[in-house]
């Protein structure tokens, strides 16, 4: 039972890990990233045509993880290289991503909102759930130890002290929304040929938002925010089984109640424990060189 | 004049490139535009159904604005809408005996009292508690979706129907529908939207109370050194901006469906982000860009009639690639760059 | 002598949700090609675009509007009034003009021997339920499902679930699955699944857990074949096209068409995907249901009629 | 490349050739020709809005010059970017710090200079090496702290720091003594009058003309974006190089009549404890004084010794955490429970620390500003409705009166430079017609001829009846203006003169804990 619930945990934060840490790259950064939902989502429409033509799941998360880079790229060069306000412009790339997935569904398939089926043999059973762990490692590594994980930190905490230290901040920023949304893109990768079998219309489901949550809440840090998504599958999975459970024997609890526990958990720990977390200070200002 | 031209442009420009998309897909760009310049303002009921689908898109739009310019990023209007929709709904439900001038108002109130409540909570989690409003109103939509459909299904379910609704309002509480618009729902809700963002207007910039949401939202610490309380005003702002959207309930239940429906917005509240955005957070801007997406919806409606390959799915594609082109602030810059002669050429880095 | 035009308002999921739009879609898609008629289908963007379709349907003067789902029962209402002259039908719901004709499905039949099936082929006395939204038409099935399971094993459990309280959940095949996979992981064996989309999440889990699964609305046996026990059927398309083929053959009529058990309105799929598991036993046992509920020796309880 | 290649004695070490850069409207450099010579501190003096920064950033490859060249040991460059002007020897210390609050100094000092081996950051080597020029300066630093809980001295150091870990011969430093005791100040010097002798050159921006007379070797004088002059050290004065950084004659110091206290007294603190911000060093102890109206005490001190602490005590009692003792009075009001928006209402005026973050709202027009602390006083505003157009009128004339440049009310503060900045925020203050008035260092960064005008004011302010606290960690400042002074020293009291009473060594040496 309990290593059930552990399994189920596991697999439910697997793509809020990978898309909050995408998240963390570009944050951390100094571009904010409210893209991170519909980054995923192409990634897992991406991840799902991709396996359907190569009959690989790796080749399709590779798709996957390239549909994110695409559209990081798209949002890199309003965000960055245009200076648009980085909320206007991921608010629009979410709901570019929202219309363009069903779009190509029907040019693709003649179906609106979905791909065909993947069988089973040509999907992840475990491989994304590993993975995410040993990304949250590297990650770690990555920003403690290296020098362009120091870079990253500065672009986004004081991105003049990174120009005046002699690296280019814009490129600097590229290069980790770049990242973000490879890594979003292999969080909707594995919604769609890891925990699902296809891609549906707007699968992600607010798992984007919920990776955001999990970034703040884990205060921008990799091992932290993977805790925080820990903790956000663990209520679902929790909720799943309080899901007809009576208290005192009476009826059992309406199945609403149980299934806004996650999300009134996360208020109230928010609320009574993290207490501030400050984002990078630069975060959502476009750097300019004169 | 600048500043009027760009935003014009912004949106021709993403007009322009959304129709690109239609092209790929098959279709004359030429064709698509007229399909939704027809559907949208076709005839009186098409105008209609676009104004019907702009009033709630003017209240989610001064929502967001009203929490922005406190500093406040309010993703919560969806959560906010729904609780006063369906207070509104209650109230008229309940007290189904109530009627014309007193009814309404009481429903509006109600309205208004729940939204407010829905986004005072995460103001007071913010500045009291420190939490992000970013994730409070994410939490508080969905908490707002379960406990409606909890009372819609439960506690006040419709006998009638086996739609996830609640009982009708008295008839009492129904507002007036213009006539002119061949049956469409526009309600008094529409001009009670206009005289909200006229009163936002008159709040922001001619209002002590205004200027210190202003403050705030611009700088925390120079507002706190000139003794405005920050967490008060945030607080104050949320609430504005949680009353606002709830009024979103007006036209609903008041003015078009008698009675709150589970999962009756198709997301204003977020489509309500990118028209505050796009109208630059002031009133005005907000009116017109409410217009404009409530245009889009309805003209992108009418794709599947017309066309062979392109879907209503084309709504979300325009909008995102007009508030993309909108939100280009360097966009401008960068083209005049392109065209000012360049001083010595810095590509190639030292060249001692 | 002008072709006869038919129009068709799907609801928000859309005609590729191999579910409830499919087997409407699939209904006029047959008259199409077997009556030679002109069809024309649109998919909503929300609730409130119900109307503004139906209308402008009737506007292009098609002859024959069909509205899919209890939602557009509103938007029927009020644009069948205003268009007297034209003929509508609805799915899943009742309107009372002349010019309406109502199709209406008595689900809890058919998942009254639905839950029969399952409760005959678990081994393990445990059978889930997983559905969309705790919405009325979810629990009808619910309640039917249950009804049956009880019918042939008194202390049989039922467990049921539902995958979200927006809209997303009938779209949100990772947590279907997440909700199955805990359903079989606690020694379910057969989960029916009522969940739009999300139900495909459903099918996965059955799939890697090799345990049964049971579609919904259309015949969903082929997309895991040898896992989907059985789907339950409910035949739109059947009332589709018929509703099509009197339409243009001028024979239209209002009011309320039931289709249940007894019409095969509803029903239980058997074919090719599932005739290796849905054995020659149960089969006898949910045909003797079927003919007593057909005979009204067995009382069927009905959501709709106790809440 | 490494510089030590340049051998040739007799080019300059750096040369600016008719450079040019605009910014929007503003004519930030007007054909600025710049020489400076091989193994010399060279001075560079110039009003606020001048152009020294804006040179400076030129020629160290962040700014983009849109017309003119730069000459390094003699050869032409055109930078791409910082990168490039450091790998010539270039670096600079900027005014405003380019050092990230939350990661260790360390980490702010390796920056883009990392040691690297198979990918990783070697943070060992690069200490060691840190370490050992540390001794060799006499610079030492707290590794792995953060750099936003040390002193500004400190980071200072830091800064200086960067340059020498990355073997930089040329060496700017923006305005780097405004922060700086006048013992650190000297040892500053010291500093680089040794690395001056080891071959090094340094430019130094300043407004302290004392300075510039004691430790550069030449000096240029820009005004208005123009070079006015430049001229050997040893050749000139103080008064004749004000009068080239001002255009017309300048009064160096203003004369303060004695103060005529009242009996009221405007501040009173007692026994005042406080914990500073988690991290910060220094709390408050047991800090007690009262300033009575009609005098200015000064509270001078380095910075960091518990001056910010002080300073929120005094302005948000309320909120002030970890408080353990002391109420708050102003003119015979306990206000240690009041909010600010009530202490303010009591006739309160201030003028922050920080004025980018604290007194402005960079973003906003000039007229939103002069309003901001006064939305609800009954001159600008009545029964909630601003009064826009009585604002309109008292801003534009206090804008002439205050000299704020330029004059325009719709031109965001940003847009301003410092001085005028501060400009800004004294005339709105004084709008209040204070009462009390707090002033933390009020000229800071600001030139000679703003300072004139804002000690006058204060002056003036203070013969109106208003009690001043003055915290400044400028000496001069303290001992022109402050009837009374007290020392503040790492969170406590710790002297306590008259101003005829001490001089300018005594009180350094008590702000240094001697
Ligand atoms: N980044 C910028 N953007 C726009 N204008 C600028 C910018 N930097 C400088 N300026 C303009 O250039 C002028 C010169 O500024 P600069 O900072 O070089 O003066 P300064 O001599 O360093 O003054 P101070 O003594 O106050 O430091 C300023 O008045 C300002 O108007
Ligand atoms: N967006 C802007 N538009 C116009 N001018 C600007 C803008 N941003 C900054 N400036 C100018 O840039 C200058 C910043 O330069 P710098 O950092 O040297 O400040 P400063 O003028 O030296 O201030 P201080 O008085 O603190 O020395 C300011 O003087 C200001 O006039
Ligand atoms: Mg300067
Ligand atoms: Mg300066």
């Amino acid at each position: 039972m309990l290593a059930q619930l552990l399994a189920s945990t596991l697999r439910v934060s697997t793509p809020l890990i990978f898309a909050a840490l995408g998240g963390m790259f570009s944050e951390r950064a100094g571009v904010v990233n409210i893209a991170l939902e519909g980054m995923m989502l192409l990634g897992a429409f991406g991840a799902a045509v991709g396996t359907l033509v190569t009959h690989s799941p790796w080749l399709g998360s590779a798709c996957g993880m390239g549909a994110g880079i695409l559209l990081a790229a798209l949002y890199g060069l309003f965000a960055i290289r245009l200076r648009a306000n980085q909320i206007v412009a991921g608010t629009a790339i979410n709901m570019l991503a929202l219309g363009l997935t069903p779009f190509l569904c029907k040019i693709l398939y003649d179906v609106t909102g979905s791909t065909p089926p993947i069988p089973i043999d040509q999907r992840f059973r475990t491989a994304p759930l590993y993975l995410s762990w040993v990304l949250v490692l590297v990650c770690w590594v990555w920003m403690k130890r290296t020098p362009s994980g120091l870079w990253i930190s500065f672009a986004g905490e004081h991105p003049e002290a990174l120009n005046a230290a002699g690296i280019r901040v814009n490129r600097v920023r590229w290069l980790a929304v770049l990242i973000s949304g490879a890594l979003a893109g292999m969080g909707g990768a594995s919604l769609s040929i890891f925990l699902s079998s296809s891609f549906s219309r707007n699968m992600t489901a607010g798992r984007g938002f919920m990776a955001l949550a999990a970034l703040i809440f884990g205060k921008w840090k990799p091992v932290p925010t993977a805790i925080a998504c820990l903790l956000f599958g663990f209520a679902e999975a929790v909720q799943i089984r309080l899901q007809g459970v009576s208290l005192l024997g009476s009826k059992p609890i309406p199945v609403q109640f149980i299934q806004i526990l996650p999300y009134l958990v996360t208020i109230l720990v928010l609320a009574g424990f993290v207490g501030h977390s400050r984002a990078p200070k630069a975060a959502g200002t476009p750097f300019q060189r004169e | 004049m600048r500043k009027l031209l760009q935003p014009i442009l912004a949106v021709a420009l993403g007009l322009a490139l959304g129709l690109a998309v239609t092209w790929i897909a098959g279709e004359s760009p030429w064709h698509v535009l007229k399909i939704l310049e027809k559907g949208a303002f076709g005839s009186g009921y098409d105008f209609g159904m676009t104004l019907f689908y702009t009033t709630p898109l003017i209240f989610t739009g001064l929502s967001v604005a009203v929490a922005f310019h406190a500093g406040l990023f309010n993703i919560g209007a969806e959560g906010q809408l729904t609780v006063g929709a369906l207070a509104a709904a209650v109230v008229g439900a309940v007290w189904s005996g109530l009627s014309a001038p007193l009814a309404p108002v009481v429903a509006v109130l109600a309205a208004l009292l729940a939204g407010t409540i829905w986004g005072a909570i995460p103001g007071w989690l913010r500045a009291r508690r420190g939490s992000h409003e970013v994730i409070n109103t994410i939490m508080l939509n969905f908490i707002a979706a379960g406990l409606t459909s909890y009372v819609a299904l439960y506690l006040l379910k419709n006998p009638d129907s086996q739609n996830p609704e609640t009982r009708p309002i008295g008839p009492g509480y129904l507002i007036h529908q213009f006539g002119i618009f061949g049956g469409a729902p526009v309600s008094a809700a529409l001009p009670l939207a206009i005289l909200a963002a006229a009163l936002v207007w008159v709040l922001l910039w001619r209002t002590s109370l205004g200027f210190e949401i202003r403050a705030v939202g611009q700088s925390e610490p120079a507002a706190r050194a000139a003794g405005i309380d920050a967490g008060r005003i945030r607080i104050i702002a949320m609430c504005l901006a949680g009353g606002l959207a709830g009024l979103v309930g007006v036209g609903e239940v008041l003015g078009n469906a008698g009675k709150f429906k589970v999962g009756f917005s198709p997301e204003f509240g977020f489509i309500g982000i990118a028209v505050a955005l796009l109208g630059r957070n002031q009133p005005a801007g907000i009116l017109a860009a409410a217009l404009l997406f409530g245009a889009l919806h309805k003209g992108t409606a009418d794709l599947d009639f017309e066309t062979e390959h392109v879907t209503r799915e084309l709504s979300l594609i325009l909008q995102a690639l007009v508030i993309l082109s909108v939100s280009a602030d360097g966009l401008w810059s960068w083209m005049k760059e392109r065209r000012r002669p360049v001083i010595p050429e810095t590509a190639g880095g030292v060249t001692c | 002598g002008a072709e006869f035009k038919v129009g068709l308002v799907l609801d928000r999921g859309g005609k590729d949700d191999k579910s409830f739009n499919a087997s409407a879609y699939e209904g006029a898609m047959r008259a199409k090609s077997k009556l030679g008629i002109f069809l024309k289908y649109v998919e909503a963007t929300d609730d409130n675009a119900f109307e503004p379709l139906l209308r402008a349907f009737a506007q292009r003067d098609f002859d024959l509007i069909i509205g899919i789902g209890f939602a557009q029962k509103e938007a029927i209402k009020k644009v069948a009034d205003q268009f007297p002259q034209k003929h509508f039908a609805l799915v899943d719901s009742i309107v009372d003009s002349p010019n309406v004709r109502s199709l209406m499905f008595e689900e809890h039949e058919g998942a009254y021997i639905i839950g029969s099936i399952a409760a005959l082929t678990s081994k393990t006395g445990k059978i889930g339920f997983i559905g969309g939204m705790d919405i009325p038409l979810i629990r009808r099935f619910e309640m039917g499902y249950t009804a049956g399971a009880k019918k042939i094993n008194p202390q049989i459990t039922v467990i049921a679930n539902f995958v979200g309280v927006t809209g997303e959940a009938w779209n949100n095949p990772p947590k279907g699955k997440e909700l199955a996979v805990t359903q079989y992981e606690g020694g379910v064996d057969v989960i029916f699944a009522a969940a739009g989309a999300s139900g495909m999440g459903v099918f996965d889990a059955a799939e890697e857990k090799k345990k049964f699964a049971i579609g919904v609305d259309s015949n969903q046996d082929w997309t895991k074949p040898g896992l989907i026990l059985t789907s339950m059927l409910k035949r739109i398309d059947e009332a589709v096209f018929t509703t099509i083929q009197e339409g243009q053959a001028g024979k239209f009529s209002g009011g309320v068409k039931r289709f249940g058990l007894a019409s095969r309105g509803v029903d239980y799929s058997f074919d090719q995907y599932n005739a290796k598991i849905l054995t020659e036993p149960v089969r006898k046992q949910a045909d003797e249901l079927k003919a007593e509920i057909i005979a009204g020796k067995i009382d069927v309880p009905d959501y709709y009629k106790k809440h | 490349m490494d510089s030590s290649q340049i051998v040739d004695d007799t080019t300059a070490a750096v040369e600016l050739r008719a450079l040019s850069k605009q910014f929007g409207g503003v004519r930030a450099n007007a054909d600025v020709n710049l020489r400076v010579e091989r193994g010399t501190i060279h001075g560079v003096i110039g009003e606020n809005g001048a152009g020294k920064s804006t040179a400076m950033k030129i020629l160290y490859g962040i700014y983009r010059p849109d017309a003119g060249e730069i000459f390094v040991g003699g050869k032409k460059c055109v930078w791409a970017s910082p990168s490039d002007a450091i790998a010539m020897g270039i670096g600079m210390v900027h005014q405003h710090f380019m050092l990230a609050g939350p990661y260790s100094a360390l980490d702010n000092i390796l920056l883009g200079a990392e040691p690297v081996r198979w990918g990783f950051i070697e943070r060992k080597k690069a200490r060691e090496r840190l370490e050992s020029l540390a001794r060799q300066y006499g610079l030492p630093v707290e590794w792995d702290r953060p750099v936003e809980q040390l002193p500004v001295g400190i980071q200072q150091r830091i800064e200086i720091l960067k340059l020498l870990y990355r073997h930089s011969n040329i060496l700017i430093l923006d305005e780097p003594t405004s922060v700086l005791t006048p013992q650190e100040t000297s040892d500053l010097f010291a500093n680089l009058k040794k690395l001056r002798d080891e071959g090094k050159t340094i430019v130094i921006i300043t407004h302290k003309l004392k300075e510039v007379m004691s430790f550069t070797d030449r000096v240029t004088v820009f005004r208005a974006g123009k070079v006015t002059g430049e001229v050997e050290t040893s050749r000139t004065n103080p008064q004749e190089l004000a009068n080239l950084m001002v255009g017309r004659k300048v009064v160096l110091s203003i004369d303060v009549p004695p103060a005529r206290p009242r009996p009221e007294t405007a501040i009173e603190v007692q026994g005042l404890s406080l914990a500073g911000p988690s991290g910060s060093r220094h709390k408050l102890s047991d800090v007690s004084f009262s300033v009575k109206r009609g005098e200015i005490v000064g509270v001078a001190g380095v910075e960091g010794n518990g001056q910010s602490e002080l300073l929120q005590a005094l302005l948000h009692p309320r909120e002030s955490r970890c408080r353990t003792a002391g109420p708050v009075r102003y003119l015979a009001n306990d206000v240690t429970v009041w909010d600010a928006a009530k202490i303010r209402d009591l006739g309160v005026a201030v003028i922050p620390e920080d004025r980018q973050s604290e007194g402005l709202l960079l973003e906003r027009p000039v007229s939103e500003n002069f309003l901001l602390g006064l939305q609800r006083s009954d001159a600008f505003s009545r029964a909630g409705f601003l009064r826009l157009r009585n604002l309109e009128k008292t801003a534009t004339l206090a804008v002439e009166e205050y000299d704020v440049r330029p004059r325009g009310l719709m031109n965001t503060a940003g847009q301003l430079s410092g001085g005028n900045q501060q400009k800004l925020i004294v005339a709105r203050e004084f709008q209040r017609q204070p009462q009390v008035l707090i002033a933390a260092q009020p000229t800071r960064g600001v030139d000679v001829g703003a300072i004139e005008f804002i000690h006058n004011r204060i002056v003036r302010a203070r013969d109106e009846g208003a009690g001043v606290l003055l915290v400044s960690s400028e000496l001069d400042e303290i001992l022109t203006l402050a009837d009374r002074i007290l020392v503040l020293y790492e969170g406590r009291v710790v002297a306590e003169f008259q101003r005829a009473d001490v001089s300018e060594r005594e009180l350094g040496l008590k702000m240094g804990g001697g």
